[in-house]
């Protein structure tokens, strides 16, 4: 997603990129979780179960929470590029 | 782990491990903060009651089952998307 | 809380443990005001002084979220004893 | 501080207050964060009516009052969570 | 704003210094974005450009938010004061 | 960078980028975050409809416009708060 693979990194390099992909990833997965936890979960908590209209909505909601990740990263890289320079802000 | 020697997947190891469980008390934190604020709204008396006892118990099992669905999600998610750029989409 | 008392650890070690005890907890508390104050508190704030019923309010509601703080930790610890491994996600 | 020594006391109350720095930037910008959320409203105007002069400052002062009561009760659950534990509880 | 300036700082002390006040300000700066962002963006997003009423809330927005931050910056102070101690958490 | 020599400046500058790069990851989540939020809520489908992209690339493109905005802004006041700090305001 954040593309390495450059060639001849020390140990430690090699390390730190595969260590902040996980947390890179990790992060991802658990806002994921709590954004579609809001859009699909009843918060009366009668069930401790997730029905199956929950569970359904939450694997649509996580197939269209990466799909709009993966978009928005792709916009402002190309903004980015477009102003030649690191981020506007 | 692509490339990471034995001893280098040994240090990654420990040092994701020591980032989780800080991790997990802020993961933790918030679920009591969500569970909390959709099941207890009474403050008249000082003791949760069996209601708030019981949504309380279902909220954290709900948050299990979802947390663990969700992750499975990812999985494949993220596996789907390697391919694809692995295949030159991008 | 988070039960430690183990047999020789070292200095740093022992000093890492007492330091992780006071932020959990310290965190701990600043998260109980926050939920609390969004409980209990008139967020109009034509006074500047807590009133009876607010005091009162808070009063109860810490008593009621560190009770279902352990409870919630002792429900985790349960679950995940039975699935006999670290945190499912 | 359950069996420290004095110089390890020392570097514990160093690093805690180091830590409490920090801290305290985020719940000063949270403070802020919410007192304005609360009391801001109207963006006919860009300087700071009286009337919400006001209100920050009594957001402020109940904020105040409220962590400090917080604390107390904090403590006190603390302790006695402490001692249940002690007694074998758990 | 969290004035420092004090005598013979080392190399580091100076550097952290520094370091510490940009870390401030742009933390200040990300926060009245979000903050005056919900104040004042029609989050219906039908247009992608910002329209005339939301860049001038925005910007009414921005000096209301600084000001109430140094107001409740000096209140605080004054307060701690008063009680003669560090944050009364 | 107020008497900081070459050197410093340089080890300034690597720890500024270096955190600016974590904080960015933090900013981008709560980007993604804010503008799914707004923007998706029809889950009976799983890819993203024309109507959602749209909002979806109208939305960061707004909050482009705010980040930018606000950059200056900010820049502005903070020079006119250190000029009457300096002139000894406070």
């Amino acid at each position: 997603m954040f593309g390495f693979g450059q060639p001849k990194l020390s140990s430690e390099e090699k390390i730190a990129a595969v260590e902040n992909e996980i947390k890179v990833m990790t992060e991802m997965q658990t806002r994921m979780a709590k954004i579609c936890s809001q859009k699909c979960l009843d918060r009366t908590y009668r069930e401790g179960e997730l029905s199956k209209g929950e569970a359904s909505c939450l694997d649509r909601c996580s197939v269209k929470f990466f799909e709009a990740h993966t978009t928005i990263s792709e916009q402002l890289q190309k903004e980015q590029a477009a102003k030649g320079g690191m981020m506007g802000r | 782990m692509d490339g990471l020697t034995n001893s280098e997947q040994q240090i990654l190891a420990d040092r994701i491990q020591k980032w989780q469980m800080k991790q997990f008390m802020g993961i933790f934190g918030n679920l009591v903060d969500s569970c909390f604020t959709s099941c207890v709204d009474d403050f008249q008396s000082k003791a949760l009651s069996g209601r708030e006892t019981g949504c309380l118990s279902r909220c954290v099992s709900k948050w299990m089952a979802t947390n663990e669905r969700m992750g499975e999600r990812f999985a494949e998610l993220n596996a789907a998307e390697m391919e694809r750029q692995q295949r030159g989409g991008r």
